[in-house]
């Protein structure tokens, strides 16, 4: 799934717009959910949606194969919120599940927002964003570096269960716990391998205390989606206080 | 059958089936433990963040320090970042069968020491959510503070009180492992239900059903863990 | 000619890629051979092995071992893998244990050998092998070409039937490459038939007896070197090269290239030159 | 012929070895050569590459740089830095920003240069190694090939005198190698004196104008091509092996040797022996 994020992050037709602008939206979409009902949040995520499958074509199957095992956590915690135990014997809960579907509104429009950020920027991007706003040079200098060699580390991590396996490895518990053991330390010899290399290779390139990070760059936005945004999300906001103006109540 | 009954049927087989379903050996289960985008309210999401961003700029001015008398540090911590983000995808063997997640931040901690793990690990709880869509933004400062926080101290004391009253490394490597990854499964579930009190019984009870559906994964989970880093010492010290 | 492994019609693409790694590969490995896998980079050979070893399963398509489709059922994946070797490329991937010796063991534990056996075969092995100055140094001791042939011999030692290698020349020098050649031909002289992944067209002709040239994930062309690099305009078209001693050959004078088959040593290209009329 | 870099008398050990991996290395770079420094895994190729950028300090001998001797404070290595590139075997060591266009700049900016230049200068080596199609695609979805490429042009970009590169085919397939060779052609025709570390004989054979031999920590011959290979015995004696196409002409009739240099190419060759009697 790592790869299929990453290469569609680098792939999709948004991924050359101004990553400002694509936080922005989401993290101003994100507090909208916050603040209001089902019926804005169900709007927030449809029109979420529309970006990511929409405008920047993110293909559907990965999309929904993200969605779902996203809310497995929610599936999960389900029997907790909406089932109560009382005096030894467990029932529904109607608060409980009142809150369940409170969240699950909330939560789906969210994540929409969520995945709108990570499936259209590019990582390099969102560091320009990090640094934006304010996170220290070194924390994005070792991101950077995490970044670049996590690929790397799991396509070794990979390559060597293959192996392992084509030797007869991986059955059973015990000797699955060894196998992995093994691999877990080979990894780390590999890893520290790969620091002296890049130690050698960046110093030959000039390294001295710091690595600079590239200037920020990215197109802006096109004017019809600008206004998109800045009509949308005002038009939404407005919709929520109309909602609470009229007292709304969930019917569940 | 009576309605009520049946209705108690019902729970009862809803509660299997979940179980059930989370026992399944399935990648995506295995990061059960990371509280997803948007499902806290808000104001305990703030909360959490709050508490987590201490620890990270200690860890950070610790960082800093460090890496300016040796800037090569950067690089051998940028890569053992990236390690760690692996160790944290691969899938480990556990009692109910394969499933990824072991933490790792046990094995680190008593590495690197407890600050510089609190970086460490809000950096791949950030990877993973951005990369894999595990966890979230606004849930980031929970999952850290039980993850990155939580998780690697508790390993750390662990780790230096049974080093100092027993002396025995392996028993001290096990625990330390097997409890970072219980303290953090325990965080997270005090962490939910403190957000979701239940109706009667407040957030006792409810402590008690999230605990009650993580433990199925977690615990064997956090012995296999125990297991695993015992062994990786092991290869490590005869490497 | 029978095969020992047959494709047909396999199609597989990795997540997160949108091209098929293999598409449509349809080949098959004669028994008893010793057979070159040729192709650029990302032509699919590695794709390939990690099918034959069951590693990978296909989308689509059927994979034989022996005439009987293979089951991907932990046993019959088991069995497939003690009768199929594969030598990665990168041996640091592929050893695991801290010193040869272990790690030559590794397999034959797995397979459930009782420990006697286990001592006496990898004894066995690194005698013959003349791996016994190194078989209890640490790995990371060990120079790139005795790491390759410990990889081999830990593969080896399981006697498998078909022995699949992938680049294992890659980044020898002369003396290593020599000697890893020299383990193959005397794994094949057993009986072992032999298939090595490689981009290299001048080992490929002087050492294989059958050559299969991917491209794109298909198999494009199969037959005996003769055969193969007589197609030389297609050979060209898949950005491939001829083999240095088959081109050269191509320019002597007709009188003189209708006297053999095309040379594959340079001893029997000197010899061929020896009829050379004298000016 | 002035040289560039010589190196007197050499002598390093790795901590933790028991021999010398550079016993008395002396050597001479002339300047304005394509050189190619051959011999076997570990005869020190690599170790002399780390000392000629000053990553490795010598525990005894002297390296000198047009003539000037190499003082090892800070200022005078990132002095050599700037004027000796060095390209390393594992692209993966020296790439380090997340797209080629960034990484390229990543030494423009250590040294530096101001930002509008960067950019500049970075557009400009993009277009003229031919690396627009992959400028921003994160590294890790590069090939090989295209890694090799881009590491060879973030160090290109800083108008190296000297360029160094140890191994640079190995692993490649045959068009990567050819498109790495014409970069590597284009910047020596800029005036850039360039040496590759290679144990493929064919390829120095074919690409240097000059051969150094090394073995064992020391230089054991050194001049042309055809001056090298002329000690067959001396070569073989070090486990090195003849280029196929020295070899192949050996094999002519003494009349056709006679004729001209050693053929250097498939071409030369071939018009070689157009020159033959026809039977």
């Amino acid at each position: 799934m790592i790869r299929t994020i990453d290469t569609l992050s680098y792939r999709n037709a948004l991924s050359s717009i101004s990553p400002l602008w694509k936080c922005g939206f989401a993290a101003v979409a994100i507090a909208l959910a916050y603040a209001s009902h089902p019926p804005v949040q169900l709007l927030l995520t449809g029109w979420m949606l529309l970006w990511t499958i929409g405008y920047a074509r993110i293909p559907l199957k990965y999309y929904a194969a993200l969605f779902g095992s996203a809310l497995l956590f929610f599936a999960a915690s389900l029997p907790a919120l909406a089932i109560e135990l009382r005096e030894g014997s467990l029932a529904w809960s109607d608060s409980g599940l009142h809150t369940a579907v409170q969240v699950l509104f909330r939560a789906t429009a969210c994540l929409s927002a969520m995945l709108f950020v990570i499936l259209t920027t590019p990582m390099a991007q969102l560091f320009q964003v990090l640094r934006k706003i304010g996170i220290p040079s070194l924390v994005i200098e070792l991101m950077l570096i995490m970044y670049r060699f996590l690929f790397l580390l799991l396509e070794t991590a990979r390559e060597m269960t293959m192996a392992q396996r084509a030797r007869g490895g991986h059955s059973g518990f015990k000797r699955k716990l060894r196998d992995t053991a093994m691999l877990v330390t080979r990894l780390f010899a590999a890893t520290m391998q790969r620091y002296h290399g890049l130690a050698r290779g960046l110093t030959a390139r000039g390294f001295t205390d710091d690595i600079r990070l590239a200037p920020y760059e990215g197109a802006s936005l096109s004017r019809p989606r600008r206004a998109e945004i800045c009509i949308g999300l005002p038009l939404l906001a407005a919709v929520e206080i109309w909602l609470r103006w009229e007292g709304f109540v969930w019917p569940l | 059958m009576k309605r009520k009954d049946k209705k108690l049927l019902a729970t009862v087989l809803l509660v299997a089936g979940f179980t059930l379903y989370l026992t399944v050996n399935s990648p995506q289960t295995a990061h059960a433990m990371h509280i997803m985008e948007g499902f806290l309210p808000v104001g305990w999401a703030v909360f959490w963040w709050v508490a987590f961003i201490p620890f990270f700029a200690l860890g950070v001015r610790k960082l800093a320090i460090i890496t300016r008398e040796t800037p090569e540090l950067k690089l051998m911590l940028g890569v053992a970042g990236a390690f760690t983000f692996v160790l944290s995808a691969l899938k480990i063997p556990s009692v109910t069968g394969s499933s990824s997640h072991p933490t790792g931040t046990g094995l680190g901690s008593v590495m690197f020491g407890p600050l510089p793990m609190s970086v460490l690990g809000s950096v791949v709880l950030l990877f993973q959510a951005v990369l894999l869509a595990h966890g979230g933004i606004t849930t980031l400062g929970a999952n850290a503070f039980s993850m990155a926080v939580c998780g690697p101290f508790a390993g750390y004391a662990v780790y230096r009180w049974l080093m100092n009253s027993t002396g025995k490394q392996k028993l001290a490597i096990f625990f330390a492992a097997a409890i970072a990854d219980l303290f953090t499964y325990i965080v997270t579930s005090l962490q939910l239900a403190m957000a979701f009190p239940a109706e009667s019984g407040g957030i006792l009870a409810s402590f008690a059903k999230f605990g009650g559906i993580f433990a199925v994964t977690q615990i064997p989970l956090a012995i296999s863990e125990g297991l695993l880093t015992v062994l990786i010492w092991n290869w490590l010290l005869s490497y | 000619m029978a095969a020992i492994m047959e494709f047909d019609k396999l199609h597989y693409r990795y997540s997160g890629t949108d091209s098929d790694a293999l598409r449509g590969l349809s080949l098959r490995l004669p028994e008893g051979r010793k057979i070159a896998i040729c192709g650029a980079n990302g032509s699919g050979k590695s794709t390939m092995f990690l099918h034959a070893i069951g590693l990978h399963r296909p989308q689509s398509g059927q994979l034989s071992w022996r005439r009987e489709g293979l089951a991907y059922d932990g046993a019959s994946l088991r069995r497939l893998r003690r009768q199929v070797g594969l030598v990665f490329q990168d041996p640091e991937h592929q050893l695991i244990l801290n010193t040869p010796y272990e790690d030559i063991t590794y397999g034959l534990r797995n397979a459930d050998v009782p420990e006697p056996d286990i001592r006496l075969r990898t004894e066995q092995i690194i005698e013959t092998m003349g791996l016994s100055s190194i078989a209890r140094l640490p790995i990371h001791h060990l120079s790139l070409g005795q790491k390759k042939r410990v990889a081999l011999a830990g593969v080896l030692v399981l006697k498998p039937e078909l022995l699949l290698l992938d680049e294992p020349t890659a980044y020898l020098d002369r003396l290593s490459e020599r000697q890893l050649l020299a383990e193959l031909d005397r794994a094949h002289a057993e009986g072992v038939t032999v298939a090595m992944a490689t981009h290299d067209m001048n080992l490929a002709y002087s050492w294989a007896d059958w050559i299969l040239v991917l491209n794109g994930g298909e198999c494009v062309i199969e037959g005996t070197p003769a055969e193969v690099f007589a197609q030389e305009h297609r050979i060209d078209e898949l950005g491939l090269e001829l083999p240095m001693l088959y081109e050269l050959w191509r320019t002597l004078p007709q009188a003189l290239q209708e006297r053999s088959e095309p040379p594959r040593s340079l001893g029997a290209f000197k010899a061929l030159l020896g009829h050379l009329p004298q000016a």
